[in-house]
């Protein structure tokens, strides 16, 4: 079922460089998980990173949003912010948006008190003393409630939500901290070929107005919404392009889709 | 509320008494330490005030009525003993209350005993530099017990003295005085350490001791620091004939957990030793064994709690009441034949007249008297019959 | 009990305005030196109060809780001391040849000022302490042994310094403030209110906080710290304001506790007691600001009154009853109450699942 | 130079006690997570056990065999402690798993009953234990430094000790069971482990341990119901400085505690070595957030 | 082999599962379908003794083991692979992978080559410690730890989850050859209704915590199918 939507052979820009991944090494005690690698973002973009397990996917999300630092290399905004240098929360506040492989959400709090968090806008902890919690579900709030499905599941503990349902909350809450770029680990990971199409085109709607990177395994989603796809391995760039170009890629076919696929693409 | 422990105590150990104490009995409290780290010291203490006034009401108790009991915890915490001090005064309106170890709890206690005007009695030997109009004190002042054994060594084991005590209030005080005597008398200070209360390794102070090379040893550690450090100055291979150790903590209580064979041949300075040769204390050691156990040992401050309780009945008894004022007014210059001898209520400080001992450990852990000082010595807490002692409490 | 809650939030108001008027008469009933023991289980309870804000909102365990305690009772002790000593030096530093008032007593000869530093050397040492160990990241066990390392330190300092600190006696030995006899009868029953006020207005504030933003983050914190920072949160700013508080807070407690009790030693900020004010929220139930209150009065009346009756075996039954509370009560006393109020409630008719949250939070 | 080995050697030996106590914890703690307030009352049980071997052979024994009574006694104080512990774990720890600080709670009733138990079993003043004559003495290096055989004594123990808890730990499928279930109870039990014998053999070796170590300190220090109170901080912060779940942290942890107090105490006195050993630990724990050897995790918390 | 008769369960007072009745012959891959948060990780971690039944019979060849803890069940043959993977994090992947034998007979104490050889990284990562690897080699950590005893019933709770496609394949060929060697039954929850149509012989479907249907692959009513898969 292609989308219509696709144009396959778009890889042109779509906007400026909204950030730009250069030379990234990493090393876990002597363990190279990632290695040299590059990537540029453009805004607008719905960005596909693929590649076999371990190839560093997660360990190069990690590098952007400052949970891990490089052993080398730096990640730049445009006006020259090197991210490697921030903390996690300050990268957070410049706009970038992260969403984790296994779900992690407040499992203490509601799904509701989950959203407010992400929703607020000053995150000062003085400023955070003056307003009150529980109150009025905010109209943004609504609408990414109505997005994901958890409007009648609003006085839930998170920590008893589904697998699924966590990471439908978590998107949530990406959504509602409104970033400039979103970083998705695996986000439609457990979710039924129904579910995954609906995240498919919420993905799309949100890379009209933001970049979005995303991490994913199940090809047939990337085929339909991926507008560019960049494949890692070894924690190296190994190729770029739209999919079908990547998806002929000798090498990745070999290390990545296995035969069968292959011959998919073939065919 | 107290009234239980009464009946409890009264109802088991003192079985005979009972029937007699019912509606007309006069309470006192015993406040000790029963748990925390200071109960190893207190509980034997209490033990023996409670044989006292078991023994007062078999012999039909106090003004013709019989003693009764209100035992609290002092729980090693000093706040404790201001409020259970607080409690019995208030609530039980005790007559007199038997209590404390340490300067800390009894420094907790007199503001309470103060404002309340009631009595306590304090039963252990400590630093002097007090006298409340409402305590008793019947355990040592400095110079019934730090003050001749200093001199006793001078005279008998040399002038390099190390002194090693633990990190309070009592060792260093003791140690300022002897610092000044020793000054005075022409000794010298080679070394002072601290350890914290509850220290247990003295590797290194005994790497100190060594390299210092003293004549003498004053030793003020608390308890249980004391099993430690002499069990490892034995390792260490020091025996007391290489140096002499003068303890003025150590009694036949912590000998028995220090273990005799370790403590052979050191010494200790108190008033009072189980192997003190006057009849009462025959009488005593066997009362007390009698009723806690042939393995059971006395020692000083167990002495001088036992003492307290008969101190307390013959100044109430000479007031004929057990009013504060009456009875403080009655018990100046009250004597006593004392397991430890003959003790004199000093009227000035309230304070008693106590004979100083030397004794050394023998391999059955008890004592044998080195040395006495043939009278009781007048107590003088502020050391003010001593030239070198006036700067001490100058104010 | 669970009548209360199926009065719903207006019930419980009126529920906790009985209760503090009940408290109010306390003295009429009262023999003076109960009503001291009430007021003194008060005081701790505001460090309880505060304890509890950085414990169980923010999941940090503080085992030092009693050096801040100590350090405001100190302030206070030291004003006291030197209010008894008139011109002339506190009689501790005389005997150990203190020729002259050390600068740093200075201060405390003014009550307000001394009141001020009672609060703010607390909250000052628990905003350092906290500031850096939460912006390098240590949390957890580690955090704890921290705390555990500072009571150690302090207290050791303070049996140390004997000649500025009167060592392991404490300070103690003064019986009035502004005059009036500190074990006078009527000096107790307003030292009692002074108390209840200030307990009120503790648990005012800290209500209003874990129901701000500020506890929500603070509470988000403790389940995921990092995920936290994610969302553009810095969490080590949030927990050092709960810490700095809560230790403000336990300087308050300390300087209310040295008016009842006259007297403040080491071995009340030592290792022990801050275990023990720990077992006071646990007992309460954690994560309950009521609980905090309600685990400090009870387990400390307990304590008195269980070591009266039994002198000599309390241990045996304190220690009982802590292992009893884990076993059967997991969320303390407040736990027990939500239970049992849930089951009242399922007997008297299902409700919505918002009024059960609604209901836990108000008691919260 | 002879001082310097002296302190090398009070360093050494100081380090090997505060191990010998944290080894125990080590396990209760460090992989159980179990926060053993109980722990001190472990070692004094383990030397209680010594104390009461003692007197049986003085009673039982002829008067000749007395200086064997402590190889007995060291394994009679291992088997009585982890008795203990284990009952404890069957009747209350079992319970509390997952939840760290009941654990706490509960441990801390334990000891205080333990402790108030202790003192009406066995009175509350201190109780002799006499060190049996080959450990008398000790081995002269130069006529300046004599290194006691008590001292020399414990430091084998604890090497042995270690040694046998790292083969049992890392090397044997038991020791993978054990740690497999302190990671991961339910998943363990779905691979067919039986978790609560593991939880149940785990606390009572802990345990154990400590056993061993209030027996050694029979040698060295007081015996009475206050003994584990001396020791829990010190055993506590040597896991926790060392970096929690690993043996060998525990290890780094003791030695860095136990070298530093004595090089402080050298050089200044007793509570000032100790505040300025503390106050490294506070200093060092900003620069080592996790201690000394931190437990690597990926995980997001 | 395996029969679950009117089960109910779920986590403290919120009952998940109801009335749920599910059968597995031996040597039968049966799927389980359903949306997010219907029930299929509680059922699964019921049957494995994880959560536990208040109502209900679970009948294994012929016995009830519904009191019986997880401990038992494994030893009984069932073996498990969670959602989530559950690898323990601290352990070396050698030693993850040895607890796997835990309830292989006699103990044997060599990893069955055969396993190894469908997971080839598996080998090269042996000293690494588990919660160090990648999202999917963790997934094949627990995949391999769960063949290595044999088992005679393996519950596999998405497996595929986050796997790359090459390996997809493989497992999909893993699961074929089991099925193929007809003495290992499958229970495996899996959400892609391509990946259940080439492994299934029997198909369940859940819908709020009970069987909507269930059937072989070919019976099955497209239509009311799809209806219990979108949302
Ligand atoms: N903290 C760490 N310590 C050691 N090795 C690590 C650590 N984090 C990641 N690795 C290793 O780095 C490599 C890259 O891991 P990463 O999680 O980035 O892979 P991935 O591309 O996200 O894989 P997947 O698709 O399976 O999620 C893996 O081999 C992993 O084992
Ligand atoms: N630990 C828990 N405590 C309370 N409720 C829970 C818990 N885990 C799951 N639930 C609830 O049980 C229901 C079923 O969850 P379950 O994980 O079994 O769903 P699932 O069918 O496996 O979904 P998914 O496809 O997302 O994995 C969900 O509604 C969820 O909210
Ligand atoms: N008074 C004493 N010995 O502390
Ligand atoms: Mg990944
Ligand atoms: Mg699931």
């Amino acid at each position: 079922m292609p989308s219509p939507l696709l144009k396959p052979n778009e890889l042109h820009p779509k906007g400026k460089t909204v950030l730009s991944v250069q030379d990234i090494t990493v090393s876990f005690s002597g363990f190279v998980a990632v290695n040299g690698m590059n990537l540029n973002l453009r805004s607008n973009e719905l960005h596909f990173l693929i590649g076999p397990n371990g190839a560093g996917k997660t360990t190069m999300l990690d590098v952007i949003c400052g949970k891990t630092k490089p052993v080398s290399g730096k990640v730049l905004l445009p006006d020259g912010t090197d991210l490697t240098r921030k903390k996690e929360h300050q990268i957070a506040r410049l706009g970038i948006g992260r969403k984790f492989q296994a779900p992690s959400v407040f499992g203490g709090l509601t799904v509701k008190e989950n959203l407010e968090l992400a929703d607020d806008q000053n995150k000062g902890a003085f400023h955070s003393l003056r307003g009150l919690r529980g109150g009025e579900i905010s109209h943004a709030m609504e609408e990414v409630l109505t997005q994901i499905g958890l409007t009648d599941r609003i006085l839930v503990r998170a920590g008893a939500l589904s697998h699924g349902e966590k990471q439908w909350l978590e998107i949530g809450m990406l959504l509602l901290q409104e970033p400039h770029v979103l970083l998705l680990d695996e986000p439609v990971a457990g979710m039924t070929d129904d579910e995954t199409l609906k995240t498919g085109e919420l993905l799309r709607s949100i890379a009209k107005k933001r970049s979005v990177v995303v991490v994913e395994h199940d090809m047939e989603f990337v085929r339909q919404y991926a507008e560019k796809v960049t494949v890692m391995h070894e924690g190296k760039l190994l190729t770029e392009g739209t999919m079908l170009e990547v998806q002929q890629n000798p090498v990745v076919a070999e290390v990545y889709l296995g035969k069968r696929r292959k011959q998919d693409a073939v065919t | 509320g107290g009234e239980t422990a009464t009946q409890q105590t009264t109802g088991t150990e003192g079985a005979e008494t009972a029937a007699a104490s019912d509606g007309d009995t006069i309470k006192v409290g015993v406040l000790h330490s029963l748990s925390g780290t200071m109960s190893i010291s207190e509980v034997s203490v209490k033990d023996a005030e409670m044989l006292a006034i078991e023994e007062i009401n078999a012999a039909g108790g106090v003004l013709g009525k019989q003693i009764e009991p209100v035992i609290e915890d002092g729980a090693s915490d000093p706040a404790i003993f201001a409020e259970k001090a607080g409690k019995l005064l208030q609530q039980d309106k005790v007559a007199a209350v038997f209590g404390g170890w340490t300067s800390a709890s009894r420094k907790a206690m007199l503001p309470v005993v103060e404002s309340n005007n009631g009595l306590l009695f304090y039963p252990v030997q400590y630093e002097g530099l007090e006298a409340s109009p409402n305590i008793f004190y019947t355990g040592a002042t400095t110079n019934q017990q730090i003050v001749p054994s200093v001199s006793w060594l001078l005279e008998n084991r040399g002038k390099k003295f190390f002194l090693l005590g633990s990190d309070y209030v009592f060792p260093k005080t003791a140690n300022k005085i002897i610092t000044a005597q020793l000054q005075a008398e022409g000794g010298e200070v080679v070394g002072e350490e601290y350890t914290p209360l509850g220290h247990t390794d003295y590797s290194t102070i005994i790497s100190k001791i060594k390299a210092a090379d003293p004549d003498v040893v004053y030793n003020t550690l608390n308890g249980d620091s004391n099993v430690a450090f002499f069990k490892q100055l034995k390792d260490a291979g020091i025996t007391s004939e290489d140096i002499t150790t003068l303890s003025v903590s150590v009694a036949e209580e912590e000998i028995r957990g220090i273990g005799a064979d370790v403590l052979t041949g050191h010494l200790a300075a108190w008033n009072y030793y189980q192997t003190t040769e006057t009849p009462e204390n025959t009488k005593f050691t066997e009362a007390y064994k009698a009723k806690y156990g042939e393995d059971r040992v006395t020692a000083d401050p167990i002495e001088a709690g036992y003492t307290a309780v008969y101190l307390w009945k013959a100044a109430v008894e000479k007031a004929g009441s057990t009013d504060v004022e009456k009875v403080k007014e009655a018990a100046k210059g009250i004597e006593f034949d004392a397991p430890s001898g003959k003790v004199t209520i000093d009227g000035d400080n309230q304070h008693i007249y106590k004979t100083v001992r030397i004794g050394e450990v023998q391999s059955d852990g008890q004592f044998k008297e080195l040395w006495n000082s043939g009278e009781p010595v007048k107590p003088d807490p502020y050391l003010e019959t001593y030239e070198w002692g006036k700067s001490l409490s100058a104010e | 009990m669970p009548i209360v809650n199926k009065l719903g939030v207006r019930g419980q108001r009126i529920a906790w305005g009985i209760v503090l008027i009940l408290m109010s008469l306390a003295p009429l009933v009262s023999t003076e030196f109960r009503l001291s023991l009430l007021a003194k289980f008060l005081a701790v309870a505001i460090l309880a109060i505060g304890l509890d804000l950085i414990w169980g909102y923010g999941g940090v365990l503080s085992l030092g809780h009693g050096v801040f305690f100590g350090l405001g009772a100190y302030a206070m002790a030291m004003y006291l001391k030197l209010q008894a000593s008139g011109a002339s030096l506190p009689d501790f530093m005389v005997w150990n040849s203190v020729e002259k008032l050390p600068w740093f007593w200075e201060p405390f000869r003014s009550f307000p000022i001394a009141m001020l530093l009672g609060i703010l050397l607390p909250a000052l040492l628990a905003f350092l302490l906290g500031f850096f160990t939460f912006k390098n990241r240590i949390a957890g066990v580690y955090f704890t042994i921290l705390t555990q390392a500072l009571v150690m330190i302090v207290v050791t300092l303070f049996v140390g310094k004997q000649e500025w600190t009167g060592g392991t006696n404490g300070l103690t030995g003064y019986n009035q403030i502004f005059g009036m006899q500190l074990h006078h009868p009527t000096t107790t029953i307003m030292l009692y209110y002074v108390t209840l006020v200030v307990l009120v207005l503790a648990y005012i504030l800290c209500r209003r906080i874990v129901r701000s933003r500020f506890g929500q983050v603070l509470e988000a914190a403790r389940d995921g710290e990092n995920r936290v920072r994610f969302l553009g949160y810095d969490p080590a700013w949030y927990k050092t304001l709960a810490f700095t508080l809560s230790g403000a807070l336990a300087g308050l407690a300390g300087m209310l506790y040295v008016l009842q009790v006259g007297i403040i030693s080491p071995s009340m900020m030592g290792i022990v007691p801050s275990i023990e004010m720990v077992l006071w929220v646990a007992l309460g139930g954690r994560g309950t600001l009521i609980g905090a209150v309600i685990g400090a009065v009870i387990l400390n009346a307990a304590k008195t009154g269980i070591s009266e009756a039994y002198p000599e075996g309390w241990l045996f039954v304190m220690g009982g009853l802590f292992v009893a509370i884990v076993l059967f009560m997991p969320r303390g006393l407040v736990g027990v109450y939500h239970n049992l109020s849930r089951w009242w409630r399922r007997k008297g008719g299902a409700r919505d699942a918002k009024s059960v949250v609604e209901a836990e939070r108000a008691t919260s | 130079m002879d001082m310097f080995i002296l302190q090398a050697f009070n360093g050494l030996s100081v380090s090997s006690i505060l191990l010998l106590i944290a080894l125990g914890l080590a396990v209760t703690f460090g992989l159980m997570n179990v926060i053993n307030m109980a722990h001190g009352e472990m070692i004094m049980i383990g030397a209680y056990a010594t104390f009461v071997t003692q007197n049986l052979f003085i009673s039982y024994m002829p008067a000749s065999w007395f200086n064997t009574y402590f190889l007995v006694a060291l394994p009679v104080s291992f088997l009585i402690a982890a008795a203990v512990g284990w009952l404890l774990e069957v009747l209350l720890i079992r319970h509390l798993y997952g939840r760290p600080l009941d654990s706490l709670l509960a441990t801390w009733g334990v000891g205080m009953i333990l402790q108030q138990l202790a003192r009406t079993i066995f009175g509350a003043p201190n109780v002799g234990v006499t060190s049996p004559s080959w450990l008398n003495g000790g081995f002269a290096v130069t006529d300046s430094i004599v290194l006691p055989y008590t001292r020399l004594f414990i430091i084998l123990l604890v090497v042995v000790v270690l040694l046998l808890m790292y083969i049992y730990i890392y090397k044997t499928a038991q020791g993978r069971r054990m740690r497999a279930v302190m990671q991961n109870r339910n998943m363990a039990g779905c691979l067919g482990i039986s978790t609560r014998q593991v939880d149940g053999l785990t606390f009572a070796i802990g345990s154990g341990i400590a056993g061993i170590a209030g027996c050694a300190l029979t040698l060295l220090g007081p015996i009475g119901p206050s003994l584990g109170t001396y020791y829990i901080v010190d055993a506590f912060m040597v896991v926790v400085l060392g970096g929690v779940g690993k043996l060998v942290g525990t290890v780094a942890g003791a030695l860095g505690i136990g070298v530093f107090n004595t090089l402080f105490e050298t050089y200044t006195s007793a509570s000032i070595g100790k505040v300025l050993v503390f106050a490294c630990i506070v200093a060092f724990l900003q620069w080592k957030p996790r201690g000394l050897v931190a437990l690597r995790s990926r995980s997001l918390d | 082999m395996l029969s679950l008769k009117n089960i109910e369960s779920g986590y403290g007072e919120s009952m998940v599962l109801r009335r749920v009745h599910l059968d597995i012959e031996p040597g039968q891959v049966v799927c389980l379908m359903g949306r997010n948060g219907v029930g299929k990780s509680t059922l699964l971690r019921t049957l494995m003794g994880v959560l536990k039944t208040s109502q209900g019979e679970i009948s294994w060849e012929g016995t009830d083991i519904s009191e019986w803890n997880s401990a038992k069940r494994a030893r009984a043959g069932i073996g498990y692979v969670p959602q989530g993977r559950d690898i323990f994090p601290q352990l070396s992947v050698k030693e993850n992978l040895m607890l796997g034998l835990e309830t292989a007979s006699k103990r044997s104490k060599v990893f069955p080559e055969d396993v190894l050889a469908m997971f080839p990284v598996l080998p090269t990562m042996y000293k690494r410690q588990g919660g160090d690897l990648s999202g999917g080699q963790q997934q094949q950590l627990a995949f391999a730890r769960a063949l290595a005893a044999r088992p005679k019933l393996l519950l596999l709770d998405e497996p595929t989850e986050g796997i790359q496609p090459s390996i997809v394949d493989d497992i999909r060929d893993v699961i074929i050859r089991i099925k193929n060697q007809k003495d290992t039954a499958i229970l495996l929850v899996e959400q892609s209704e391509e990946f259940v149509r080439s492994v299934a012989d029997y198909i369940y479907v859940m819908d709020k915590g009970s069987i909507a249907m269930h059937g072989k692959p070919e019976d099955l009513d497209l239509a009311a199918f799809e209806h219990y898969l979108t949302v």
